[in-house]
């Protein structure tokens, strides 16, 4: 146990406890970014800088921000309209809270049979461990998070994939309430005609990057999310939105990995296979429709219904 | 064509049944022919299987059910003394209920619901095991409950409401016997002696637990069979129409329940086996206290079809109280009262009906004088009562006869006492009524002709009888009610007549009486 | 394509097809709809029908290895007789289902347009459940399940059914977070996510560690949650009775359903490592809440698909009751999973069909509290009859499947000398028909003369229920059949028979 | 080892702290993020106890595991957000109805 680490719990454990105390949602959100931002540090000092990646770009950066939409959205309605907000209780005695102390016993209690339960376990070196490692030259995927998301449990990711665009269709089904016109910031729309541009560059080199070192589709695509959105909030005249969200651009990256994996599983015996010597491209072509999709997906998230 | 008898037995009006409901309303001849066709067609199939029978073809059919239980059906003797009691009663309460229902509205759903009914008793008849014999028991229920809630008014929705918590209580506690037995002995068919026949020492439960079993089997199936204290059912039941009354009492449900004790005590426990364990007197307890409780309640009815629902409470139990009796002459008395209080109380019940459906008469005190307008009902109306009584030559006397020669022969004497009361009972609120029919001098109009409504509980049959021509101002029933009472009361009549001869219900049941006790 | 071939790609075909055609409902042109969903089904029967034609022989299951890799590396695929059961049923119920929708929903509403896609998503993920046989997959394919339930729930975007979409989302997540939390635990005690690998593992090391045990407790909170056993129903009456009506068959019919499969070969599998008696014993008991809470809540409902909705908290109950009697070297083992997945099945295409025929009835009387059951027989006799036919299933009375199955549980707890339980079973009995016929008498009675303005509705609305309630009702016949196809004693645990 | 081990108390005081959240909490959205921190704690908590290789790198299945869960977390946060947003925009409310009830008792 080092100091860095104890200091880096210690941060998390306050900023996820404050996040969950916050006085307004808004704050909450607010905290709840550096909470990912700060696991995402814990996750490189963990030996695991893909799942960083992934924290600080969808778990911290889209959920925050997907939060902190809603919770100024509640915000500025109630206190523009009719509804008036109840009287604020003042710090620190939360607002909104019930406290059920039942409840509250076995949360407790379910924590500390948990944090007993493992502290026991004598974590194994593990079967699934070692097999990855002895299967990654026959994968012929370099990296071997890669090799494990998109060919050893590919099956996993594409059933993930398939939960994002439920997550995707559902919320079209329930349409969003009217945009509020965003008033054009000359600051905003300059740091964005830098940023966009590079976001697109970082993007692409994650998606290449992906197949020998950290990186992938997923954190691309997070990132082409990312950029999308403050173009769009910077006003920028390119503003692919409504054709990023179009179901088709939504639906291509899991068609096209259904597609590759049957007809190049037919080829290779086994559905979700490749076969050998066709593996890296097979795998890229996959990855670059897996990120333009998720990045639509993630935009679509966010905003406009299918019609917008 | 043999292969196909059962089948088509069960077939002819489950199908009939099922092609009714989509008739269309009117298509009044089509139904009517479907529903004849159907009868007389089950009719035949049932004479021939009895022919068979003779000439010593047996009829057996298994189909996959359950795992380790098959659905079994099977003309035994016993069975067909049953069917062959629906299939003839069934056609006369077809003929009786096309005429009744003429002009009122969902003849179709009764139809269908009719038809379903009478699948279910045949199949009760027919049933080779216990599960079969179950899944036909709760289909009866359900296919009656539509028939007896028929005219959709509240107080015949709490009368539904009130048979079916009856009798779906009773099917749990039916169930629970079954499946108990079953786990101990194993899948269990129906054999004449009974299964412990032939079972092992060994294998036999103890006897704790085959006496808990057998009383509830008589707790689920007495409530079909209306045994006091579990016949609070039947008498509401009563708001039903009269042919739904007359096949409710006559042959299909109290039957049913009636029917299901006799299986149980001889072809499951057997008698012999029964006797041993000493269950037989505890039941004839019950019948017994049935009998004089259900003529004592319906000496104080004024409604016509209420006092013969009490009656029906007591003479369903006369069948029981001859199972109980350990001797042959009481079974034969108790399964020959099996068919002659259906043939005489299905009589009853269809004057019943004439007597509603002409006159607007519905209870007893407007009855005086009926005799002189509706004689050849009237007439009817007294051979059924006189049998009901136990008076020579009707049906009646032939089982009282037998049941009070197995009260000897068991050595009961209270049952002959208690058999004497209740006649005296009988008498006690039968003849009264046949006093006043023919005796008492007419009133000037009948309810229903003076043009007001029947005096209570009859809306619908003002109904009734708006949507059609008005009824006759003068003469008997209608025809098409008419005929049906009359054979009815011709076959009371003819049962207790030739009991000798070769084939009648009497000679019938001798035969299977021989094959219950060991030799 | 060989036979080999045939057989790699046929189970994991059975997840990615529907998922295919969702995507094609989702992205292509509306009016390639129909078409698009004739021939899916079709294909997916045709599959179907592969499966079972190749495992017609012996009760061996079919694997499929995706990518190639063997588990504990990969993702295996398992086939056995549970799973073929299920894809049967779902393909009944969905088959049913859709053909309803078609004529539910008026052309082109937006409803409609969100309907398809994820119904068909639905599928993938209930086939996927079915299938998997890998732990963190089976959380994955709960996911995908579960996401799109609430996607289906939220249908109609009314405020009621946003509000119920939105409780049973948290308590979904809640249960999914649970799951993962037992992957974890599970994961790194034992380094294996495939589900015999840990089993084997758990097996093999002789006394089972105490985390273990944890690890199955959270699991089996988890599914309860996501099953709605009672008390942890509370999610389940306003979702299943204000969603949009296909949609309520779905999810009372087979969304209840996956989870409780999961279930069963969760403790299929770590039966052997752990002592579970004790732990039946409260699932039964919790079940014996479940029903009689459910049946008296039932009772006490005003809308018809609310009390259909409580209804189905108390027939979960009865599907927890034969856990009591589900050990290693119980007695009653094998009727006891028979009786599970009779029940199962039984109330799979009862409620079903209840809940279309209810639909039916909502329309043509124009409101959804009991007054609209008034008159049904005469105003939509087959919507009554499928509705008559499904309240014969769940009551149990013969011969529908809903009787062979309360006939084996009662078989299965006489056998184990617990015979206390078939009082419930048969009170239970009595006090679902008491609420089945509640409605069911209103039928009778004569149509208020409101309803009898409206339209006449098309009559395959009506015939797609009575086809599940005829399933339903006449399915004991088959319930013989049924068993020694499933051979019950081939998935339990060796030397354990009945 | 001993690096490690640290983290499975934040590991397990996160899933405490999310869990609390997720029962208490009356806001949806409250909710959701103490979803996410569950979620959180619950990763933490895998990864610690897969001890990295020699070479420092964490357990790849592992990782991969963690990264389907942040997206399979974010598709769910993201639809109950939408429908929360839906529900307010219907309702007036932030809170689920039952929630409300015992807030009004306090």
């Amino acid at each position: 146990m080092n100091a860095t680490d104890l200091l880096l719990a210690l941060a998390l454990l306050l900023l996820a406890g404050s996040a969950l105390l916050a006085r307004s949602v808004q704050i909450a959100s607010v905290l709840f970014i550096a909470f990912g931002l700060l696991l995402a540090l814990v996750w490189v000092r963990l030996g695991a800088p893909d799942v960083a990646l992934a924290e600080a770009a969808i778990g911290a950066g889209v959920a925050g921000a997907l939060l902190m939409l809603a919770a100024s959205e509640f915000e500025s309605r109630r206190i523009g309209g009719s509804r008036a907000a109840g009287p604020r209780l003042p710090w620190p005695r939360p607002q909104g809270w019930r406290p059920r102390w039942a409840l509250v016993l076995l949360a407790l209690a379910c924590a500390a049979v948990l944090l007993l339960a493992v502290l026991a376990i004598e974590p194994l070196a593990g079967a699934a461990t070692e097999a990855v490692a002895r299967n990654l030259p026959q994968s012929e995927i370099a990296h071997p998070v890669t090799a494990v998301l998109l060919s050893f449990r590919a099956y996993d990711t594409l059933l993930e994939i398939a939960v994002l665009l439920v997550a995707v269709v559902a919320v079209q089904a329930a349409p969003a309430p009217p945009q509020r016109a965003l008033a054009h910031d000359p600051v905003l729309a300059r740091v964005a005609a830098i940023t966009v541009p590079l976001a697109l560059l970082v993007a692409l080199y994650l998606l290449w990057a992906g197949s020998s070192r950290s990186g992938g589709a997923f954190q691309a695509g997070a990132v082409l999310a990312g950029a999308v959105l403050l173009a769009r909030f910077a006003s920028l005249p390119l503003d692919p939105q409504s054709r990023l969200t179009r179901p088709p651009v939504l639906a291509l990256g899991l068609a096209l990995f259904i597609l590759i994996g049957l007809v190049a599983g037919a080829l290779a015996g086994a559905a979700l296979g490749y076969p050998s010597g066709w593996v890296k491209p097979l795998v890229l072509a996959i990855e670059a429709a897996l990120m333009v999709s998720i990045g639509a997906t993630l935009v679509a998230l966010f905003g406009g219904s299918k019609t917008a | 064509m043999n292969d196909w008898l059962l089948p088509l037995t069960l077939a002819s009006s489950l199908v009939a049944g099922l092609v009714i409901f989509f008739l269309p309303e009117r298509s009044v001849a089509l139904r009517s022919a479907l529903n004849l066709g159907a009868a007389l067609l089950k009719l035949a199939c049932v004479g021939a299987m009895l022919w068979g029978t003779q000439q010593g073809i047996s009829y057996e059919l298994r189909l996959p059910f359950l795992p380790g239980h098959e659905l079994l059906l099977r003309a035994d003797p016993l069975g067909l003394l049953f069917v062959t009691l629906s299939a003839l009663l069934w056609l006369l309460t077809t003929v009786y209920a096309i005429g009744y229902l003429e002009g009122s509205p969902n003849r179709s759903r009764f139809f269908g619901f009719f038809s379903l009914c009478v699948t279910a008793t045949v199949g009760i008849a027919l049933s080779g095991n216990l599960v079969t014999f179950f899944l036909f028991y709760e289909l009866l229920t359900l296919a009656t409950y539509p028939l007896i809630v028929h005219r959709g008014t509240p107080q015949v929705l709490q009368a539904g409401a009130r048979y079916l918590a009856y009798t779906l209580g009773g099917g749990v506690v039916l169930l629970a016997a079954i499946v108990w037995l079953q786990v101990q002995v194993g899948p269990v068919e129906f054999q004449a002696g009974g299964v412990f026949a032939t079972l092992d020492a060994s294998a036999t439960p103890e006897a704790w637990m085959l006496v808990g079993i057998f009383a509830l089997f008589i707790a689920g199936l007495g409530v079909k069979t209306a045994l006091a204290p579990l016949h609070g059912w039947l008498p509401q039941s009563m708001v039903a129409p009269a042919p739904v009354s007359a096949l409710l009492h006559a042959v299909a449900v109290v039957k049913a329940g009636a029917f299901g004790i006799v299986r149980v005590v001889y072809e499951v426990f057997g008698i012999e086996f029964a006797h041993s364990l000493g269950v037989l007197l505890p039941l004839a307890v019950v019948a017994s206290i049935t009998i004089v409780f259900g003529s004592l309640r319906a000496l104080t009815q004024d409604d016509l079809k209420r006092r013969l629902a009490y009656s029906t409470v007591s003479q369903v139990s006369y069948i029981v109280l001859g199972v109980a009796l350990f001797g042959p002459a009481g079974t034969i008395g108790g399964l020959v009262h099996l068919v002659h209080q259906g043939i005489m109380k299905i009589t009853l019940f269809f004057c019943a009906g004439n007597y509603a459906e002409t006159l607007g008469v519905h209870r007893i005190s407007q009855m005086a004088g009926i005799g002189r307008r509706m004689p050849w009902t009237t007439a009817a109306f007294s051979i059924g009562a006189l049998g009901m009584i136990g008076v020579p030559p009707v049906a009646g006397f032939v089982s009282k006869w037998y049941l009070g020669l197995g009260a000897i022969e068991s050595g009961l004497s209270w049952v002959l006492a208690v058999l004497l009361f209740s006649s005296l009972l009988n008498a006690a609120y039968f003849l009264p009524i046949l006093r006043l029919a023919w005796f008492e001098p007419p009133p000037a109009r009948w309810p229903h002709e003076g043009g007001h409504g029947p005096s209570h509980g009859a809306a619908h049959d003002a109904d009734e009888q708006g949507a059609k021509q008005g009824p006759p101002r003068t003469g008997d029933a209608a025809p098409l009610l008419l005929l049906p009472t009359l054979c009815a009361a011709a076959l009371a009549l003819l049962a207790g007549l030739a009991a000798g001869v070769p084939l009648s219900p009497l000679d019938w049941v001798r035969f299977i009486t021989a094959t219950e006790y060991l030799p | 394509m060989t036979e080999a071939m045939t057989e790699a790609l046929l189970l994991p075909l059975l997840v990615l097809w529907p998922l295919a055609i969702g995507l094609g409902l989702y992205a292509l042109p509306e009016r390639a709809s129909a078409a698009l969903q004739v021939l899916g089904t079709l294909v997916l029967a045709g599959l179907i029908a592969t499966v079972f034609a190749t495992m017609l022989a012996s009760p061996e299951p079919l694997r499929a290895a995706l990518g190639g890799w063997a588990a504990p590396l990969g993702i295996e695929l398992v086939a056995d007789r549970l799973a073929q059961a299920m894809l049967l049923l779902t393909l009944l119920v969905y088959a049913a289902v859709l053909l309803y929708a078609q004529a539910y929903f008026a052309h082109g509403s937006e409803a409609a347009q969100r309907f398809w896609p994820l119904a068909w998503m639905l599928w993938a993920g209930l086939n996927a459940g079915y299938l998997s046989a890998d732990l963190f997959n089976l959380y994955v394919a709960l996911e995908l399940v579960g996401l799109a339930a609430v996607g289906l729930t939220a249908l109609t975007g009314q405020s009621t059914a946003l509000a119920a979409a939105l409780r049973y989302l948290l308590a979904a997540l809640l249960a999914s977070n649970l799951f993962l939390l037992a992957v974890v635990l599970l994961y790194a005690a034992t380094g294996s996510l495939a589900l015999d690998s840990i089993g084997a593992h758990l097996a093999a090391v002789g006394t089972t560690p105490w985390y273990a045990k944890l690890a199955l407790a959270l699991v089996l909170v988890s599914l309860a949650l996501k099953t709605a056993l009672a008390p942890l129903h509370f999610w389940l009456p306003a979702a299943h009775g204000n969603a949009v009506t296909p949609v309520s068959a779905l999810l009372s019919a087979l969304v209840l359903k996956v989870s409780l499969l999961i279930f069963l070969r969760l403790w299929l599998e770590f039966a052997p490592a752990l002592d579970l008696a004790a732990l039946g014993l409260l699932l039964a008991l919790l079940g014996l809440l479940a029903s009689v809470w459910g049946s008296v809540l039932a009772l006490t409902q005003r809308k018809i698909k609310m009390l259909i909705a409580y209804s189905s908290v108390a027939q979960v109950g009865y599907l927890f009751l034969p856990f009591a009697w589900l050990l290693p070297g119980g007695l009653g083992a094998a009727l006891a999973l028979e009786a599970t997945v009779l029940h199962l099945l039984a109330h799979a295409l009862a409620k079903a069909a209840m809940f279309l025929a209810a639909g039916v009835l909502v329309l043509s009387a124009g409101r959804d509290d009991l007054v609209s059951l008034r008159g049904a027989v005469a105003r939509e006799p087959l919507a009554f009859a499928a509705l008559t036919l499904a309240g014969v299933s769940l009551i149990g009375l013969p011969p529908s499947l809903g009787f062979a199955a309360k006939w084996q549980m009662m078989q299965a707890a006489l056998l184990a000398d617990q015979w206390p339980w078939l009082l419930w079973l048969l009170g239970g009995t009595l006090l679902t028909a008491a609420y089945v016929f509640r409605v069911l008498r209103l039928a009778f009675l004569p149509t208020p003369e409101a309803f009898e303005a409206r339209a006449p509705l098309p009559q395959r609305l009506s015939l797609c229920a009575l086809a599940l309630a005829l399933l339903a009702a006449l399915g004991g016949f088959g319930a013989a059949a049924l068993s020694d196809w499933l051979a019950a004693e081939t998935l339990l645990w060796p030397g354990s028979g009945a | 080892m001993s690096g490690v081990s640290i983290w499975l108390p934040t590991g397990s005081a996160l899933v405490l702290f999310g869990l609390l959240g997720m029962l208490l909490a009356s806001s949806i959205l409250r909710k959701l993020l103490a979803f996410n921190v569950m979620g959180s704690g619950i990763f933490l908590l895998l990864l610690a106890l897969r001890p990295p290789g020699p070479d420092g790198v964490a357990d790849p299945v592992a990782q991969a595991l963690i990264i389907t869960g942040i997206v399979i977390a974010i598709a769910a946060t993201a639809l109950g957000v939408r429908l929360a947003r839906r529900y307010f925009e219907l309702s007036g409310h932030t809170e689920l109805p039952e929630d409300r009830a015992a807030t009004r008792d306090d």
